[in-house]
């Protein structure tokens, strides 16, 4: 099950931890116009976890990662990276732990004056790597987000994307121990998309590498954490294994968002769209893992001499886990139907949607609203 | 610094002057190299600069002023510098483009004015003379145009010494000093009104050599100022003038006694 | 008197060749120190690098004691110290020290305002790789504000090449000294025209290249 | 049937086109480092239409866009809008046209100098809005977008989804008739993404506002549009209505934008995954629009006495339009599964994948790689 | 010949007036005329809002032959016209016209290098919206650069000062000439360190509203 509200960093360490926030605030501006952006976080990331942080638009992510590597000073709380407490440390040293932390900028910020080659270079020359073996790195590295041809172009006359990829190349340079990744893949296509997270997968695997993953796309936290946060109005309203947030999600944000990210369960439109082309009782199967539900349907169906056919759903994994839901459509007198529905909820989560006629509305489909047309 | 008359201490003579492209300096030169004596000409672009220089021991002589202006200097700066011979005085005159005759300025008339303080007083008490203004308590060479008083019949505007003939066509009448009559174009004899260099009122706009004290009997320096009344070095001189410069050759003691009379006029004046 | 060109020609020359000593060792040196004065100010700056509030109180406050001193007079105030660290306080040579300190004066505000508009976004990216304060400056907020120092540098040029103009008042020569004395004050119209040609010229040529580079480190 | 390389502007306008790109190519630089963005594509956007743009990172989408409202100039073809060919045309001709073409920049390209509520006050005081009506309409968007609290903010103190709300405010402020969205939620939040994407169909739906599209989410174009082009290297390699396009992607560029988005079918280590936990027979049944493939599944595993269950896969809207396929585990000894298959094959696409001991490597399934871990 | 400071106070005051009239109707005659000039150059440069090679090269040029000239030549050179507007080329009416033209010419300068950092996203954002050129300039690219533009006149304020200091030499007084002639002329070194006090304290309280002002505009 997923941990409300915040967890206690006593209790969840398994790894040394990475990153530890204890009671972090974080407030813009004064008087009327204050900004509590961040409002007494608690969390700790584990050494060599993805560490997913989603939630809505100025819910307070950026402002959060950035309180990580010191590039915003907490107004309370401390952060503690690597055993090391930030929380007035002097900026020279700061540095030494910076240089060990990489970052994607969620508008890239890249240096105007340097080439694209350059841009990558710089975390180098910051490290001091001598020049061959950063020319090297950097060619592999431009390899790697497929810029090899951009080399000696300028930010401004790259797409979208392509400063996204630059940006994505420069943290990786110094091969650092954590990676502050702030939606770093927004402006890529999926197929790059792709290419990026099994790359961050693979460091992560082979270098033992920590990440923390800011993104809107659930679908890369679905394929890419081991935990997750969900942030709400500064706060962090939900933690713990992604599969347990995705299976159960019990804050209001996680469910909206986990819901949006399946594409499993039919929106209001799509469900009456459904009705209209099957006529016969519509059925929602959740599928988990472990539970036998998804294994014994079709053994049920025909024990009990039901008809029908699969019309909507979607089972995936969430991280590396089965997880879903299907709709079917059962065509069979209503009491066939009522006995097999006997038999399959003592096996399975199942959500009876009615028929055309007598529509049964579900509330849980509401939340997926926005999934599809 | 020091007695030998000589900053640089390599027999080089340093010479302040303002306006060292003068042909009459060329002349000077020449000579002075024929008599032996290497000088530098350090050319000067105002007259603030070349009395502090020479009193700090960066030149070893100065030639552009006169005795008013070196007494307020020497006043002003509490400086004993001392003149060391003579060389010319030089009319101070009132020309105008838009008027043939003093009569014509009209009343409530403006007349251009040198504005640096000698020039400044001199020029007040010419136009005080030609009838033009009055001077509280008669003037005197440290009046400014503060002193002017409100029944005069024109007001004075001062402006840079070199603006005044420039002005010419926005004012009705211009006091022009005698250094930029002929650059100018105007006629030294078209001066409506000039103050009388001969007159013994002129005696403390004589030109003149100026050395440290300690330097006065510099047997260089006085080298220089013989020189400088050679036949040739005068005739540049006149020439250059267009004929108003009328030459001086008092002692250094006249002049110092001069010097010193201005000197106490100034410091009981202020 | 007005001499004739056959006379003016090698004067103008030399005048030629000591404003451009004069403004080249200026720049050189003054806008150097411009420029660290200008970065300093800029750091400083509160919400900056550096913030640092008594450091910018004091550094702006200095700057604009000396900026506002007609530079006639400052040339005159800062006698003594020329005196001791040129040897003298006539000449070309001596004229180069306040000209020089002034430029930096001047060129720190020039500096500073350039960077003002640097995105904070690419300092920031270099503070989160680690980089030293001194490193940002120098390999980020130069290069980021290049384009707007060149034309900023440009602008300089043309105010130094203005101030150069009255070393003829301590007897340090060059063009604008040159223009006033063979000129002006002769009402010689030809030979101000003749030498403002000359310095247009100059400009004209130092513009060009400013603009290009400028063009140039835009990458537009 | 999708069309593939390019359609021809004559045959492909039903309604009257909104926007025409007859052969246009766009070339950035000259000489060596000439970059050909965009390159003899033509195009037709019907009026009224929501037109998808999809593409890897450097295409030339964002170029191909900024052709439309002439904010680059072509290097060859013409650009018609509204009727009125902008080649050629004077900048102040041109002002009148984008006066009516909205634009969602992917840069956001927010003014600094102005808060929230100047930036979407900035296109109606273009237009000249009466002062009291600039300020009401400026609200709406505002409450709309969920800023309403951010009005007098300045864009530095916004979160990156919150400036690129503003942008999509600030482009629908004069209520454009045709709008120009470059990545337009790819920094917002599901939720947010939902909202916007709801509006954006009522307005097209309600004014008739004509869109175009970029994305790199395939959601996106999955729900929200009409038509789609896929662009790559420049070129337009695949035209055509987004059901067709889903359902048979004929270029390359189109077939695995296909494959990451629907999320149907497992990738190799997903598969992998399956075959430990399924030992039976695993098929991937598709799932088509008027095929009954997915209706009549049932009757024939009962049929057939193949039991099994429903182990992968997703069935989803296309356009309103079901589609999609489902990856079953079918347990039963191998005659009466290579009977059942037999029989499924004649209604619908059937993939064997084999099972854990012989499996069946199906190509198509490589498509997929990224979607799941 | 010192005067006592009861004498001077008064002059003191007066020039004090005079400064203030000089470089406030300059700053705003020509600080007004040099943003437009400075726009212009901006927006005709290559690549930007009406590039137009012919009339940049054209304005650059011009520039260059102004900025140049020693002002108090230019002063002169420009006495003719001076006299056909003003009236006079005496005093301080008539000197503000040549300190408003230069004004005008150099800032300018520092208008057109404020605005070469502007992103060309927002003035591309108001490009799309259809707004006009004219719009563009002064809804975008001088509120985007406020904050350096700001500092630049500041800047400009000083410079201005400076260049009012030889108003004296046509007779248009102000501070500059009050100290150069009570002061610098007469070797009173105590008029010009209090005249240099006023002017600094002038330029500390300008510099306080400018830092202020930029700060303010740049929101961060
Ligand atoms: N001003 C420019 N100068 C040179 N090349 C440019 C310029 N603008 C764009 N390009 C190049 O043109 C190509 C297309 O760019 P464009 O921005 O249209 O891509 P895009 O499809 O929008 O990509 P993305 O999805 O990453 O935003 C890219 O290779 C880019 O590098
Ligand atoms: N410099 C600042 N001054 C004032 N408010 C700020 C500042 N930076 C951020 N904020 C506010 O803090 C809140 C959190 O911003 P933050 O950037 O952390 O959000 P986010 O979760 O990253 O959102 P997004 O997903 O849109 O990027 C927002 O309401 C934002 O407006
Ligand atoms: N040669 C000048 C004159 O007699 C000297 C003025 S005092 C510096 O008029
Ligand atoms: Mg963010
Ligand atoms: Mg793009």
């Amino acid at each position: 099950m997923s941990e409300t509200v915040s967890e206690s960093t006593a209790g969840a360490t398994a790894g040394t931890p990475a990153i530890e926030l204890r009671g972090v605030s974080k407030t813009f501006g004064d008087g009327d116009r204050a900004v509590r952006a961040v409002d007494d976080v608690s969390l700790t990331v584990r050494a060599g976890e993805i560490f997913g942080v989603i939630g809505y638009s100025g819910a307070g992510k950026s402002t959060l990662v950035r309180l990580v590597n010191a590039l915003e000073t907490v107004t309370a709380g401390s952060v503690v990276v690597e055993g090391t407490d930030l929380t007035g440390l002097p900026e020279r040293k700061i540095r030494g732990i910076r240089a060990r932390i990489g970052m994607i900028f969620q508008q890239f910020n890249l240096l105007n004056s340097r080439t694209v080659a350059g841009n990558v270079a710089y975390p180098l020359k910051v490290a001091r790597w001598p020049k061959e073996e950063r020319a090297a790195r950097v060619a592999e590295l431009l390899d790697f987000v497929g810029l090899a041809d951009k080399a000696r172009a300028y930010p401004r006359q790259l797409s979208g994307g392509q400063k996204q990829r630059v940006g994505i190349a420069r943290a990786l340079a110094t091969s650092p121990t954590i990676l502050l990744a702030d939606e770093a893949t927004s402006a890529l296509d999926p197929e790059t998309t792709r290419d990026v997270l099994a790359l961050l997968r693979r460091v992560n695997a082979e270098l033992g590498l920590t990440i923390v993953v800011i993104t809107h796309e659930m679908d890369v936290v679905r394929s890419l954490c081991d935990r997750v946060a969900v942030m709400e109005h500064g706060k962090v309203v939900e933690v713990g294994d992604v599969y347990d947030v995705f299976s159960a999600p019990s804050a209001d944000a996680a469910q909206r968002f986990v819901g949006t990210s399946m594409h499993d369960r039919p929106s209001p439109d799509a469900l009456a769209r459904l009705r209209e082309r099957h006529p016969g009782r519509l059925v929602t199967v959740g599928v988990r893992e472990g539970a036998s539900s998804g294994t014994e349907l079709f053994r049920l169906l025909r024990e009990h001499e039901v008809d029908g056919s699969v019309v909507f759903g979607g089972i995936s994994e969430v991280g590396e886990r089965p997880f879903g839901s299907i709709t079917v459509e059962l065509v069979a007198p209503d009491e066939r139907i009522a006995a097999f529905l006997a038999a399959l909820r003592t096996r399975a989560d199942v959500v009876d949607l009615g028929t055309a006629e007598r529509p049964v509305d579900d509330p849980r489909s509401l939340l997926t609203e926005g999934g599809d047309r | 610094g020091g007695g030998s008359g000589n900053a640089e201490g390599d027999g080089t003579l340093r010479i302040g002057v303002v306006g060292a492209s003068d042909d009459k300096w060329a002349v000077f030169q020449e000579q002075a190299e024929a008599e032996g004596l290497t000088i530098e000409l350090v050319d000067l672009q105002d007259y603030t600069q070349a009395n502090p220089s020479l009193s700090q021991g960066e030149l070893d002589a100065n030639q552009f002023q006169h005795l008013q202006f070196l007494a307020g200097y020497n006043v002003d700066a509490d400086d004993d510098l001392t003149p060391i011979g003579a060389t010319a005085v030089y009319p101070l005159g009132l020309y105008s483009e838009k008027h043939d005759s003093l009569e014509q300025i009209p009343a409530g008339g403006e007349v251009a004015v040198p504005n640096d303080p000698t020039n400044l007083a001199r020029a007040l008490l010419v136009l005080q003379d030609a009838g033009l203004i009055e001077l509280k308590d008669g003037g005197s060479a440290v009046s400014t145009e503060a002193d002017v008083l409100p029944s005069s019949k024109v007001t004075v505007t001062p402006v840079a010494a070199e603006q005044t003939p420039i002005q010419l066509k926005s004012v009705d009448a211009s006091i022009v000093n005698n250094d930029f009559l002929a650059d100018s174009g105007l006629d030294p004899d078209s001066a409506l009104f000039q103050d009388d260099p001969d007159s013994k009122a002129a005696e403390p706009y004589i030109n003149v050599w100026v050395a440290r004290a300690e330097d006065s009997d510099d047997p260089d320096l006085k080298k220089l100022v013989e020189i400088s009344h050679s036949d040739e070095v005068v005739a540049a001189e006149k020439k250059q003038s267009g004929g108003t410069a009328v030459i001086k050759d008092n002692s250094p003691e006249e002049l110092q006694e001069i010097l010193s009379g201005l000197e106490d006029d100034i410091r009981s004046a202020s | 008197m007005n001499r004739d060109w056959s006379t003016l020609w090698p004067l103008l020359w030399e005048a030629f060749g000591q404003t451009l000593q004069m403004v080249t060792i200026a720049l050189l040196t003054g806008g150097i120190a411009g420029l660290a004065l200008g970065l300093a100010l800029y750091v400083t700056r509160p919400g900056n690098l550096l913030a640092n509030k008594a450091v910018f109180g004091v550094l702006n406050v200095v700057v604009n004691i000396v900026r506002p001193i007609p530079f006639i007079i400052f040339v005159t105030l800062l006698g003594p110290v020329t005196l001791q660290v040129v040897g003298t306080t006539l000449g070309t040579e001596a004229f180069i020290f306040p000209l020089s300190v002034m430029t930096a004066f001047g060129t720190s505000r020039i500096v500073e305002q350039n960077l003002v508009g640097i995105d904070p976004g690419v300092v920031e990216a270099a503070r989160a790789m680690g980089a030293s304060s001194w490193r940002i400056i120098t390999t980020v907020l130069v290069p980021e504000a290049l384009a707007p120092l060149i034309l900023g540098y440009t602008f300089l040029f043309i105010a130094v090449l203005d101030m150069s103009a009255i070393a003829g008042l301590i007897g340090g020569g060059g063009l604008g000294d040159f223009a006033l004395r063979y000129g002006y004050q002769r009402y010689n119209w030809m030979v101000v025209l003749v030498t403002v040609a000359v310095i247009i010229v100059i400009v004209q040529v130092v513009q060009w290249l400013g603009n290009l580079l400028a063009r140039r480190v835009l990458h537009r």
